[in-house]
């Protein structure tokens, strides 16, 4: 489904991604990890296209969209939760969500309809799904951070995504959060036939949901694999974990 | 040297912190753990006053300092080595050394030629452009300027981060060496490795509760807190 | 605490000059009652008693709009003080035992700004005579009101030729000169002179090319063979002239028409001389000899330049324009310039109109005030019953020092007559399109 | 600040009755070179008072972040303030030299008072509210100079050697704008000197980029915003000071020279003080040598050089802090 | 299709006010009938630019651009043609909507304090040829007298005139604002990087934004030319911009109701205040200052605080579970 070849990004001079290789298979769950700094976000921001990559290629369903505008890529299929909660503060929880629907639905240009009561269904029903229906006139910039973090998934479901980016789903959220959140990844990829591409800093997770995953150090594709593939190379263990492999090996054992 | 008693802090409308409480006793290194967005940061930015808490005191050397502005408290003895790469980027390497250097109350202080002592490297670029230094180059000098300051507690948030494993061994000698000068050093990582080798007291903070602390062998043997709140 | 402290300080401190700014105007009396005193630090003191009865039956209320804000405020001020001192001798003897009181409006201006406060003056003060203003804009939006409402409406300083022209009607007067009256009166005095390749610069809005099309135009009527070899206008409040007339003097033409008024003159005149234009090149001005503009200068004014200027306090010498310039010298303490003259006139204009007419009744006003002459400190003067402007003479000079004043002054004074340096009523009938 | 735009317009457009063109002969003359060296004299004179009242601006908007609309009101009570000092000691060198020190310092003095009074407490606010605040004091101190020096043109000369014109190329360039020429210079050097070798200044190019982080390195940051502030108010009151002499001193100076210098800003670079060199010269020399070229258009050349350089380079021809 | 739109609590409020300015004629002087008629008239372009400003977070500098355009153009076919005077008045908020979409096509590729200065540089380049075409515009002169239709001719008959196209106006402005496109605009403004993930062309929408504003600013030009039956240059100049700039933000820029509130001080203050003193400006200053520290969401922004509070936060449900 996702495909990308080779996709290199310098930001003066400093290169971001270096010859990143990806591939998302329809209907995964694929996980991509990396010490921090290693160009995980950089590599989605590619994709989503906020930034354009100096050389390589990214392939959506075939088609090159290297290049697109984010807006373009979006209506394409592919959606993206952010790391940082980036909602909209000033509208109310209900309208985050609301305003995805209503740009998918292509009704944001509708000028003389209310819009409070368009795209209702379709909206309480993410709501719903997300565990957000209660909060919905609440000022999404009062919400919790742990709450935002998943109204920005919500925001993300509204496009109605064949392929949805989640970028450190489970950073700032407790234990119960993150059990919550990441169930509701596996059902909505389960139910939904969703696909999905992550990355996580908790290896738990990454290693009970991911499918497919794939590991960056500077920039570049180390390896993707199956989980078990990826556990047993040493050059991961190595470069991931850094001087900690004593402790690595201790929590693989475990 | 530093009692932090339950301090609550928010972001504008988003609750961070809830009652983090934490003490640091002098020449000590302390370490607090925990993952992306656990609470760390803004831990060290309530601290050192660039967000107040809401709620709880913060004692340094026995005086209240909450609601306190930054630079009191720097001149008071706290040095701060953010996490994110804040060099300015228009000064050249010397220039960012020499804004931070103020006169040490006790005669011997920090200069630049002290501080390319500790870091050699900085001297050899001292008249490159912040914005045109490597990440570890950048993490040098951001410990370097604090150290014009001379402090007496260095907070250090995240040092490693994004480094190279040669960096980070550079780095964790050069923390080691600081405290032989007397330094406190109150220091957050991801990295639980390096981290433990470094500190003599710990506390694992996530979704901004304290849910741990103890020493480095205490933490070493709960399986569960490491399993839990780090990435181990 | 202390920054706290220190802001409710300030605040105060603000709150403080802005009462002292109000202060002056504290005792106006609410807009009803009849006896209004002018809300200004000078402002005559109008006898509050009541007025005893008269044939009037009440006193005569003028309506002022004029720009007492930004650049302009030097000309506002100004005619306020010849109106005032007018009033105050008006105000002695009455008319028809009625007095002369006024209610005065800043304008800011702007049009709109004009308007209102026309309106205010008309539907709330509901004054008899409207008065004003510097701006032509502004003049011709009242000017629209007036004739709506058939309120008269007499404009003092402003000098668009269509005020009275192209857009004039029955309610609207202007007592000043106008751009069509310079430009030929400057045409009249450059056509004696032997120069035949002209440059034409000046402030790049109506009043700059409006008279430079008037001096332009009758110039090449008195003296065909006249060539123009380019045209430079820059952008009012332009700060610097200097790189406008060195470009002129690069082109060497045998003189210049200089199209630029209030600020811009000033500007004008310093560039002139530190260019050294002024000595090279003969240089026309209309208001050039304005003393309010040479005054300032000071030393630093250019001699030799000459201009076209409708009032002098030191030309016509006569015993009437000593007493006048007396009169406001010794209430104002400065002599008075050109807006002080054209608003004494109107103050005089109003007078004797009412006191013709004999009732309040705006018509009759009107119809007294057309054709009605007064007598002005500089002679007689007529307002033209055919398109109500009044008919005044033009002074050519040239600017010189002397050792009377710190100032340079005009000299060499040639005085042209009304009556030949304006438009015909035929001209005024095509111009209005009847 | 009034709204006296109807001045101010340009541009042979369309035909008023007046522009004769078809009679006016172009002159091939004024092409030569002399003509050409004495109009990049005097444009590069006026360059140098653009600069400097536009670097000050550049200075607060890059320091402190605050569109300071007020500028131009501290420019114009420099020019009042320097009138007043000359006009006391008469036409002489030590009143203009005395005005040219002390004007600029009665600004800053100004600006001290507005920054530690009322600003200080609102640098937290959004860019817009900033700008809300520093036009409601642009109200406030034009209706002050209005209540202290009245509406009535002001006039100072030049000393008397900086007066009338050297005769270079065999053309006049007044001996004012080469003292100009002069002056603009060494503010640029001093400003240069001050950015790059002072503590202070280096504190304030850090306190640019990064306010907070200053902060914990001990520095006190606010007085850094006060001392920056104060130094674009002196630069304003510098400007105004020393373009006293060439220009009649009025109410409302400040417009003109406000839209001006925030457009030159602009196109340099918002905070960017080599930008608004940059755009002084594109202001000042530009229109000068335009001209020479197009008479009729040179008045429009200010807005159109805006709209060109954004649609070419849409944050400025510098890098810009914001 | 108004149905839920307006709060219940507003209902009463507004049937109050909207009954009490129909009366209004009955009861006021006819001067400030005059002033009602100018608030609106201003109220309805400080309204028109909340449209970017507030709720889409455009730094529109030089509305009064489109002001002019759409008093301009009526005047022009007023004056110079023998068109029926409806298209006059029609022709002008179109015009101006036209050139909002051209002036806002050059300037949504900048951002912030680039994109208003950029739209002050091309709003001031109409403002000159405005004021530089003397034999069409009548240059800074301005177009005076300028027939109306004698429904117009008396100060009722434009008080109602001008009451009935604002009413309308607010009507459709609020229904955007409330509209798919009202809510995505808001989007844009605050967080313009989201709305691109999820799919909205966010220059694209910004751009219309400009064009329905320009075209209200453009009403609110036609119905300037209805009451003043005048134009001038200064309609266009930038410093008039500013001040429109200023009511919004006095009035609460968050609100919908915000700038009539701000557009009816300044208006009645500048008449009201220009009657006792010289110095109205700077009681404007004064007024502005005390306004930013003491209420700096605006006067309609603080009144909403206080009438509707936010929802107070609830903690977090999910987190506070101890470790």
């Amino acid at each position: 489904m996702l495909r990308v070849e080779a996709a290199e990004k310098s930001f003066d001079g400093f290169k971001a991604v270096n010859r990143a290789n990806l591939v998302v298979e329809e209907g995964a769950i694929v996980a991509v990890i990396g010490p921090n700094g290693a160009g995980k976000t950089t590599l989605f921001n590619l994709i989503a296209g906020i930034h354009k990559p100096d050389t390589g290629k990214i392939l959506f369903q075939g088609e090159n969209i290297c290049g697109l505008a984010p807006y373009d890529i979006c209506r394409r299929g592919i959606a993206r939760a952010f790391q940082i909660a980036n909602i909209f503060h000033r509208l109310t929880v209900f309208e985050n969500v609301q305003v995805s629907v209503l740009s998918q639905q292509r009704k944001s240009g509708v000028l003389f309809r209310p819009a409070q009561n368009l795209a209702v269904e379709e909206t309480n029903s993410i709501l719903a799904s997300t565990g957000l229906l209660n909060k919905a006139r609440r000022v999404a910039g009062t919400l919790s951070h742990g709450d935002q973090r998943i109204l920005e998934m919500a925001i993300a479901l509204g496009s109605q995504p064949r392929l949805l980016i989640l970028d450190e789903p489970t950073a700032g959220m407790s234990p119960e959060e993150t059990t919550v959140t990441m169930e509701l990844v596996k059902h909505l990829s389960q139910a939904r036939g969703l696909t999905i591409l992550f990355c996580e800093h908790d290896m738990d997770i990454v290693f009970s949901v991911a499918q497919s995953i794939m590991v960056m150090q500077h920039g570049q594709t180390i390896i993707q694999g199956e989980p078990e593939e990826v556990r047993q190379n040493e050059q991961v263990q190595e470069a991931y974990l850094g001087g900690a492999l004593s402790l690595s090996k201790e929590t693989s054992d475990a | 040297m530093l009692e932090v008693d339950g301090i609550h802090t928010y972001y504008g409308l988003s609750h961070i912190l809830f009652g983090v409480s934490l003490r640091v006793e002098k020449g000590q290194i302390v370490c607090l753990l925990g993952r992306n967005g656990a609470g760390k940061t803004t831990t060290m930015k309530s601290i050192i006053g660039l967000v107040r808490p809401k709620q709880g005191t913060i004692r340094f050397k026995g005086d209240e300092v909450v609601g306190k502005a930054p630079y009191t408290l720097a001149r008071k003895g706290i040095g701060y080595v953010p996490d994110e790469r804040k060099i300015f980027a228009d000064l050249t390497v010397g220039e960012n050394l020499e804004i931070a250097e103020r006169k040490a109350r006790n005669g011997v202080g920090w200069d630049r030629a002290r501080v390319y002592e500790v870091f050699p490297v900085l001297k050899t670029i001292e008249s490159r452009r912040g914005g045109y230094l490597s990440g570890g180059e950048q993490r040098m000098l951001a410990i370097g300027r604090a150290l014009m300051g001379n402090p007496e507690f260095l907070i250090l948030d995240e040092p490693m981060e994004g480094l190279a494993p040669l960096m980070v061994r550079l780095i964790e000698e050069q923390i080691l060496r600081l405290r032989e000068t007397g330094l406190t050093v109150l220091m957050t990582e991801q990295n639980v490795a390096s981290a433990l080798r470094l500190s003599d007291h710990s506390y694992v903070i996530d979704d901004g509760h304290i849910r741990f602390q103890g020493t480095v062998e205490e933490l070493k043997a709960n399986d569960e807190v490491r399993r839990k709140y780090l990435l181990v | 605490m202390k920054g706290k402290l220190l802001t409710l300080s300030v605040l105060v401190l603000i709150v403080g000059m802005l009462l002292a700014a109000c202060a002056p105007a504290a005792p106006a009396t609410t807009p009803t009652s009849v006896p209004a005193t002018p809300p200004s630090k000078s402002a005559v003191p109008t006898p509050a008693a009541s007025v005893p009865a008269t044939s009037l039956g009440r006193n005569i209320k003028v309506g002022i709009v004029d720009t007492y804000s930004g650049p302009p405020a030097a000309f506002g001020n100004e005619a306020l003080k010849g109106f005032e001192l007018a009033l105050k001798e008006i105000n002695k003897t009455g008319v028809l035992g009625a007095k002369i009181e006024y209610a005065k409006r800043d304008e800011k201006f702007a049009p709109d700004v004009a308007l209102s406060m026309a309106k205010e003056l008309v539907l709330q003060e509901k004054v008899d005579v409207l008065v004003g203003t510097i701006n032509s804009a502004s003049s011709l939006a009242i000017s629209g009101y007036a004739k709506e409402q058939k309120v008269p409406f007499i404009v003092w300083t402003a000098k668009s030729e269509k005020i009275t022209g192209a857009n004039g009607h029955r309610y609207v007067f202007s007592t000043s000169e106008n751009t069509a009256m310079a430009g030929k009166a400057g045409a009249q005095g450059l056509a004696k002179k032997p120069y035949v390749k002209y440059w034409i610069a000046g402030d790049d809005y109506e009043y700059g090319h409006a008279l430079a099309e008037s001096a332009w135009n009758n110039l090449k009527k008195l003296k065909p063979d006249v060539q123009l070899l380019g045209q430079t206008w820059w952008k009012t409040g332009e700060p610097d002239l200097a790189p406008f007339l060195t470009q002129i003097m690069a082109a060497k033409p045998d003189a210049v028409i200089l199209a630029t008024g209030g600020a811009g003159m000033t500007n004008a005149l310093k560039a002139a001389k530190s260019t050294g234009m002024s000595d090279r090149i003969p240089i026309w001005i209309h208001t050039a000899t304005d003393y309010s503009v040479l005054k300032p200068l000071g030393a630093n004014a250019p001699e030799g330049v000459m201009g076209t200027m409708d009032y002098h306090f030191y030309y016509p010498d006569t015993p009437d324009n000593k007493a006048f310039v007396k009169a406001f010298q010794d209430a104002y303490g400065t002599p008075p310039g050109f807006p002080a003259y054209h608003a004494y006139n109107t103050a005089y204009f109003i007078a004797d109109a009412f006191k013709k007419a004999g009732s309040l009744d705006k018509e009759k006003f009107i119809d007294a005030l057309e054709g009605l002459k007064i007598k002005s400190p500089t002679g007689e003067v007529e307002m033209r019953a055919c398109d109500h402007q009044a008919v005044l003479p033009m002074y050519l000079g040239v600017t010189k020092k002397t050792s009377q004043y710190d100032f340079p002054i005009a000299t060499d004074i040639v005085a042209l007559q009304g009556k030949d340096i304006m438009p015909s009523c035929d001209d005024i009938k095509k111009a209005r399109g009847q | 600040m009034g709204r006296n735009g109807e001045c101010g317009v340009f541009l042979a457009f369309s035909a008023h009755p007046s522009l004769l063109i078809r009679e006016s002969q172009r002159m091939e003359l004024t092409l030569n070179l002399d003509a050409l060296s004495s109009q990049l004299v005097i444009g590069l004179s006026r360059t140098m008072i653009l600069f400097i009242v536009s670097a000050g601006l550049s200075f607060v908007l890059g320091v402190l972040r605050v569109p300071n609309v007020a500028h131009g009101s501290l420019y114009m009570i420099g020019a009042f303030t320097a009138y007043t000092i000359m006009a006391a000691l008469g036409n002489n060198l030590a009143g203009f030299w005395l005005a040219l020190l002390l004007a600029p310092l009665v600004v800053a003095l100004v600006g001290l008072i507005v920054e530690r009074g009322l600003l200080s407490h609102l640098y937290q606010r959004e860019h817009l509210m900033l700008i809300l605040f520093t036009f409601a004091i642009g109200l406030i101190l034009n209706d002050l100079v209005k209540f202290a020096w009245g509406a009535e043109y002001r006039s100072v000369m030049p000393p008397e050697i900086l007066e009338g014109s050297l005769t270079l190329f065999g053309l006049a360039i007044p001996r004012y704008n080469l003292f100009l020429l002069v002056s603009g210079p060494i503010v640029a050097v001093g400003l240069w000197l001050f950015a790059t070798k002072t503590k202070i200044g280096k504190i304030s190019r850090a306190a640019a980029v990064d306010r907070d982080m200053v902060g914990v390195l001990g520095i006190n940051v606010s007085w850094v915003f006060a001392a920056s502030f104060v130094i674009g108010c002196y630069l304003a009151g510098l400007g105004g000071a020393l373009v006293a002499p060439t220009l009649s001193i009025t109410l409302g100076m400040d417009h003109t020279v406000i839209i001006e210098t925030f457009l030159i800003v602009t196109i340099g670079g918002l905070g960017n003080i080599w930008g608004a060199m940059i755009g002084s010269l594109i202001f000042g020399v530009g229109q000068s040598m335009g001209l020479l070229i197009l008479p009729q258009y040179a008045v429009v050349f200010p807005y159109a050089a805006v709209v060109i350089v954004l649609l070419l380079r849409p944050t400025g021809l510098l890098k810009s802090v914001w | 299709m108004f149905k839920g739109i307006v709060g219940s609590r507003w209902r009463l409020p507004i049937a109050a006010v909207s009954a009490a300015l129909i009366f209004a004629p009955l009861i006021i002087p006819v001067f400030w009938i005059y002033i009602l008629t100018l608030i609106f008239v201003t109220a309805l372009l400080a309204i028109s630019l909340n449209l970017v400003l507030g709720y889409g977070g455009i730094y529109q500098f030089h509305h009064a651009v489109f002001y002019g355009i759409g008093a301009y153009t009526t005047a022009l076919i007023l004056t110079k043609t023998s068109l029926p005077m409806w298209v006059g008045f029609g022709a002008g908020p179109l015009v101006a909507a036209a050139s909002g979409l051209i002036i806002g096509w050059f300037c949504v590729r900048l951002t912030k304090l680039y994109f208003g200065m950029l739209q002050i540089s091309l709003g001031s380049l109409v403002w000159i040829i405005v004021s530089r075409a003397y034999s069409i515009t009548g240059g800074d002169n301005g177009i005076h007298d300028i027939p109306v239709p004698t429904l117009l001719g008396s100060s009722n008959g434009v008080y109602y005139f001008t009451l009935i196209i604002f009413m309308v106006s607010l009507v459709v402005m609020y229904l955007i604002v409330k509209s798919p496109f009202g809510c995505t605009l808001q989007a844009t403004r605050d967080n313009p990087q989201r709305c691109e993930a999820v799919g909205i062309n966010v220059r694209r929408h910004q751009l219309a934004a400009i064009g329905i504003a320009a075209f209200f600013a453009g009403v609110a030009g036609v119905l300037f030319v209805g009451l003043e039956r005048s134009v001038f240059p200064g309609l266009l100049f930038w410093v008039f911009s500013l001040e429109v700039f200023v009511m919004c933000l006095l009035g609460g820029w968050f609100t919908f109701a915000g700038p009539i509130v701000g557009a009816a001080v300044v208006v009645a203050l500048r008449t009201s205040v220009s009657i006792y003193t010289d110095y109205w400006t700077l009681v404007l200053g004064v007024i502005l200052i005390l306004l930013i520290f003491f209420l700096p969401e605006g006067v309609m922004g603080f009144l909403l605080k206080r009438l509707e509070p936010r929802p107070i936060e609830e903690g977090r449900p999910l987190a506070d579970v101890a470790g």
